[in-house]
């Protein structure tokens, strides 16, 4: 078992106990707030971390998620799992109609398209008023509730079961990112970032495997948009606000793209570090714009990629070939 | 007039000039020769300021230019008429001209350009074209005008006969007689020793970033050192 | 020996220019053929074209018997075809092991799906080190492609061009920036590879490694095809030293 | 039904004059800088409340005359503060891209910090009174808006043809190096192009505003609506820009006038998928190479 592995259950099992020990619901409100970013920022690292490809239209998908399950729950009254599930294949499916165009050309078109995705979305989402209720949003999304084929089924009545649910959903988002990171598929994703024309040239299908990453990320971005959609009990169209791409994309970066560490670093500091800086609520975007800036200017490898550097470098150094 | 003393020059880790030396008198013609990826291109780039050198020194006319930006190099006397020509393809000739005086504020540009026209008629029948839609051998001419249009004391062509049919290689070599005639030094880098030597008065040999053979270019043209550094044979 | 890779009148038009005109290639199987002529003679646009990743305005390309005129590189490296870039071209941020790797993806049967469920196949490590061994990179399989010195980095292009398992290797000036000594053990680099029945061609400005290790030379000029031989054919060829040297050499 | 359409071609070739202004600004920077600006918008929205500060004390025209000025202010600080040191080392496409995008989120919540979220009305003497003419109304607004929008469009065009720094610039778009051994200075240029850029996007805000109200917001919409036109002309193609920006403006209000009001901004934004499904290269660009 390597160190990383250990690292890894280690945090798993604390994140585990931390419900037993805290009792305060806004702990761990804030703790599944937390979480509902690291996937977020995971699920955007799979296409702008490993493939580079820059999506600037990830709200758009866990708004889809959210909108999807708010549907079927509050107008067919499906089951939960059910809901979840379908946020994330809707939103995976959009990924497809959107990815098919604009992953084949190189140049700045995936980004212009997936912005473009994400104001029409934010349109309708507002306009279409039969469907969504339009821009006051829908309200009295149902908790989630496990079936029970006996009896009464398990309704999630407090944060305790979101809280092991959404740590659920970071385990499975992160043994992704972690599988990839050593198998055939990742070293692939890493490999069209680089340097797409070597790739290409070495047999890699590129469009399919850019279009596999974007698909990974638009289906976790739908299925923790669903899950968030339950947990709050209410959707809208700010879900889908372009705001929440920036904060999932400001995540990625500063932390570090490409990597497993960097989106939760990042996901960490943006969560907290607003509050621990008692940055003015106001000022809060600015801020996190502010920082995003910095990060590029300065350290376009993010803190990890900084940490990895000076790691890097000694690794170098021992060998003698600092060149 | 031009002195380069002991160059080095890397392109990241891979080093392109190494303890380069050379000079360019008042009045020569010098040929640089050598195979392609030699470090000629790479020579003329850190002359003109294109490329910073890792060490070193530059003097032209009895200042340093080395590490000045490529527009002070410029006003110094020195032009460098790229590898390929490099016309800006949707410009029409005129403008390429025009543009080849950016650096100048004085009313004679115009002069200069009907003077550049008169010794290429080509140009002169084309100047409302674009420049993309001349032949090779005219799009050396015009980027040797465009050259002439910062009135360079010192003008570097890097492969100027490259690429031309055999007709229009006798007359870019004539051109840069001729200019030469008018009283500017040619710094002149090419494959083909043959005209290259054929034209100038001294030439240097490079090999993989260092000068191997200098002299007298009648000399050199008979070496059959330099032969054999070509074809490998 | 056979006929392992030709071009019937391939072209190339930009605009108005046509950079490479109707011309006519083959590389026998087992052979190590050179492409040369002077710079702009339409090298480098043959290459792009027959490796895929630029497409003919007219004329086609087969290999290995069947037509890939169009071809997207990926298809070509699935027949068998890899190659290396004029310009360094590496993973720069990957180790140079991660480097083979992904020059072997096409030997790793690893569906995506398989990597999230079953055991990730460990992959075959001994066909690294033979790579690595072959290109003397061994003793840098875990340092960052990126920080190599340029000798290596284009030792590596040829490594990840090697993993990919190819029947025809092609070489866009490999020894371009290499100085003498660097490009005379890339002499041997090339006799091992031929070896090992990999056919190669290759475009090189250095005339000394070209003369050396070709069993056959095309040259072109202004894009078309101007001589055909062995190299000491091509070294007595006088259009070709004509184009070299320039007029009136021939006879010197 | 007749009168219908000419009034929503008039409506819409107004429109599209804006539309055309925002898509200039963009194209230019791209064209020439390699950047596709994603704070584009917010140049837009500071344009209309630099207009709308000055125009309380100094009056409409006036007003729109200070917002130029301290348009110019901003594109070039956008340049030397956060595209300058990105043009060190090796530029990618990229870091300029994220870059301008947190520019953006910056821009936009400074000014909701400052003006608050509630959209201003910007008064213009000439907002008001309809003028009927040939029985399509227009107000003079409309007017000053095609004129202006027009005037600017044949000032910048005649620039790049003509000037001294328009050939310069035109010569950075092409190849960067040679340029610089012609004496051009490179960095000079990149000002220039993002001034130019940045006071197009303020002019369009300036003028659209007493149409729409002003608020720290409408920049993400005029991002969409000058990419979607970009998209639709070819990236970096002028004439591209100012057809596409007219064929945005025409299409947008037809469809306002005869499918639905509620989704004319969605129109745009077809357009640009359907582009970009079978003519990537824009409607007047030229075939590009595969990926």
């Amino acid at each position: 078992m390597t160190r990383q592995t250990l690292t890894g259950i280690l945090l798993f099992g604390l994140a585990a106990a931390v419900p037993a020990f805290v009792a305060n619901p806004f702990y761990l409100h804030t703790g599944i707030a937390l979480m509902v970013n690291i996937v977020l920022a995971l699920s955007l690292n799979f296409i702008l971390g490993y493939v580079g490809e820059k999506s600037l239209g990830h709200a758009a998908f866990y708004g889809i998620g959210g909108y999807t399950a708010a549907i079927l729950a509050i107008n067919y009254a499906l089951p939960a799992w059910l809901t979840l599930i379908a946020g994330a294949f809707v939103s995976g499916l959009f990924g497809l109609i959107v990815g098919y165009p604009s992953l084949r050309l190189r140049g700045p078109y995936f980004a212009i398209a997936t912005l473009g995705f994400g104001a029409i979305l934010q349109l309708i989402a507002t306009n279409w008023v039969a469907v969504t209720k339009g821009p006051m949003g829908m309200p009295g999304v149902p908790p989630i509730s496990l079936p029970n084929p006996f009896g009464a089924g398990f309704v999630f009545s407090t944060e305790r079961p979101y809280y092991y649910l959404a740590l659920i959903f970071v385990a499975l988002t992160c043994w992704i990112t972690y599988r990839l990171a050593n198998s055939r598929t990742g070293r692939a994703f890493v490999a069209i970032h680089e340097n797409v024309d070597l790739a290409e040239s070495v047999g890699i299908d590129t469009f399919n495997f850019k279009m596999i990453a974007f698909l990974l990320g638009t289906v976790l971005a739908g299925l923790i948009g669903a899950f968030n959609a339950h947990y709050t009990n209410f959707i809208s169209p700010k879900a889908l606000e372009p705001y929440l791409t920036l904060n999932a994309v400001t995540m990625v970066i500063i932390g570090g793209e490409g990597t497993l560490a960097g989106p939760i670093v990042g996901a960490v500091l943006v969560t907290f570090l607003p509050e621990v800086l008692r940055v003015a609520e106001q000022y809060r975007m600015v801020f996190f714009g502010l920082i995003l800036l910095i990060s590029i200017i300065y350290a376009p490898s993010g803190i990890v990629g900084l940490v990895r550097n000076i790691a890097g470098r000694r690794e170098a150094a021992r060998h003698g070939n600092a060149a | 007039m031009l002195e380069v003393k002991n160059l080095d020059v890397y392109y990241g880790p891979h080093r392109a000039l190494e303890g380069f030396n050379l000079s360019v008198k008042e009045g020569e013609i010098v040929a640089l020769v050598g195979a392609n990826g030699a470090g000629k291109s790479t020579l003329l780039k850190v002359v003109s300021g294109l490329i910073r050198p890792r060490s070193g020194e530059i003097h032209f006319a009895d200042r340093r230019v080395d590490g000045l930006a490529a527009d002070a190099v410029l006003r110094a006397g020195i032009v460098h008429v790229p590898e390929g020509r490099r016309v800006f393809s949707d410009l029409t000739v005129e403008e390429n001209l025009l543009i080849g005086a950016f650096s100048r504020r004085d009313s004679e540009i115009r002069q200069d350009a009907e003077r550049i026209y008169e010794y290429f008629p080509v140009l002169k029948e084309r100047r409302g074209q674009f420049a993309g839609s001349l032949s090779g051998g005219e799009q050396q001419m015009l980027a040797i005008g465009r050259g002439l249009m910062g009135r360079p004391k010192l003008m570097m062509l890097d492969e100027p006969l490259l690429g031309l049919a055999p007709v229009m290689v006798e007359k870019v070599a004539e051109i840069i007689q001729s200019l030469n005639r008018m009283g500017i030094s040619v710094l002149l880098a090419e494959q083909n020793i043959t005209v290259a030597l054929g034209v100038a008065h001294r030439g240097y040999v490079v090999e993989t970033g260092r000068i191997t053979m200098e002299g007298e270019a009648g000399a050199l043209a008979a070496d059959p050192q330099v032969r054999q550094a070509y074809l490998g044979i | 020996m056979a006929t392992l890779l030709s071009t019937t009148d391939l072209t190339a038009q930009f605009g108005g220019l046509t950079a490479v005109d109707r011309v006519n290639l083959t590389v026998e199987e087992g052979s190590v053929t050179g492409l040369i002529g002077p710079n702009g003679a339409g090298k480098t646009t043959a290459f792009n074209m027959i490796s895929g990743f630029l497409t003919p305005t007219s004329g086609s390309v087969n290999f290995a018997g069947r037509e890939i005129t169009g071809h997207a590189p990926h298809r070509l490296a699935k027949l068998g075809m890899s190659r290396t870039f004029q310009h360094t071209s590496i993973f720069a941020n990957l180790t140079v092991r991660e480097n083979i790797l992904v020059g072997m993806h096409l030997k790793i049967d690893q569906p995506f799906f398989r990597t999230l469920t079953g055991r990730i196949k460990p992959v075959d490590e001994d066909a690294v080190r033979e790579i690595l061994n072959l290109l003397e990179l061994a003793d840098r399989a875990k340092i960052q492609a990126g920080s190599l010195p340029y000798g290596d980095q284009r030792k590596l292009e040829i490594a990840i061009a090697l993993a990919v398992g190819p029947r025809l290797l092609l070489l866009d000036e490999p020894a371009a920036g290499m100085n003498p000594e660097e490009a005379m053990r890339l002499v041997g680099v090339i006799r091992m590879i031929q070896k090992r029945d990999i056919t190669v061609l290759l475009v090189e400005h250095n005339m000394r490694l070209v003369m050396g290790v070709c069993d056959r030379i095309h040259v072109l000029e202004h894009g078309r095809k101007i001589a055909e031989g062995t190299p000491a054919e091509i070294a007595a060829n006088p259009r070709v030293i004509e184009v070299y040297l320039g007029k009136g050499q021939a006879n010197a | 039904m007749i009168w219908l359409f000419a009034q929503q071609m008039v409506n819409g070739l107004v429109m599209g004059s804006v539309y055309a202004l925002l898509a200039l600004g963009l194209t230019i920077s791209f064209g020439i800088a390699r950047v596709i600006n994603f704070a584009h918008g917010e140049l837009y929205m500071l344009g209309a409340f630099f207009t709308y500060v000055a125009a309380a004390r100094f009056g409409y025209l006036p007003g729109v005359g200070i917002s130029v000025l301290g348009m110019v202010a901003i594109g070039l600080l956008l340049d030397r503060l956060v595209l300058k040191p990105l043009r060190k080392g090796k530029m990618s496409l990229w870091a300029p891209f994220l870059a301008t995008l947190a520019v953006s989120v910056i821009l936009q919540n400074l000014a909701m910090a400052v003006f608050g979220p509630d959209p201003y009305l910007l008064s213009s003497p000439f907002a008001y009174n309809p003028v009927i003419i040939a029985g399509l109304v227009v107000t003079k607004q409309d007017i000053l808006i095609a004129g202006v929008s027009l005037a600017a469009t044949l000032l910048l065009t005649l620039f790049i043809k003509k000037g001294r720094y328009g050939l310069a610039m035109r010569a950075v778009a092409r190849d960067r190096q040679t340029a610089a051994l012609m004496g051009i200075g490179i960095e000079k240029v990149y000002m220039l192009t993002f001034a130019l850029s940045a006071v197009l996007a303020g002019l369009a805000g300036a003028l659209v505003a007493p149409k729409a109200m002003v608020d720290p917001f409408i920049g993400r919409m005029a991002l969409l609506k000058g990419l979607s036109v970009v998209i639709l002309g070819g990236l970096g193609n002028i004439p591209g820009a100012i057809a596409g920006g007219l064929v945005l403006g025409v299409s947008e209000a037809l469809g306002a006038g005869f499918i639905s009001a509620a989704y004319k901004d969605a129109i745009g934004y077809a357009l640009m998928i359907l582009v970009l499904l079978f003519r990537p290269e824009g409607i007047l660009g030229k075939k590009m190479r595969r990926a």
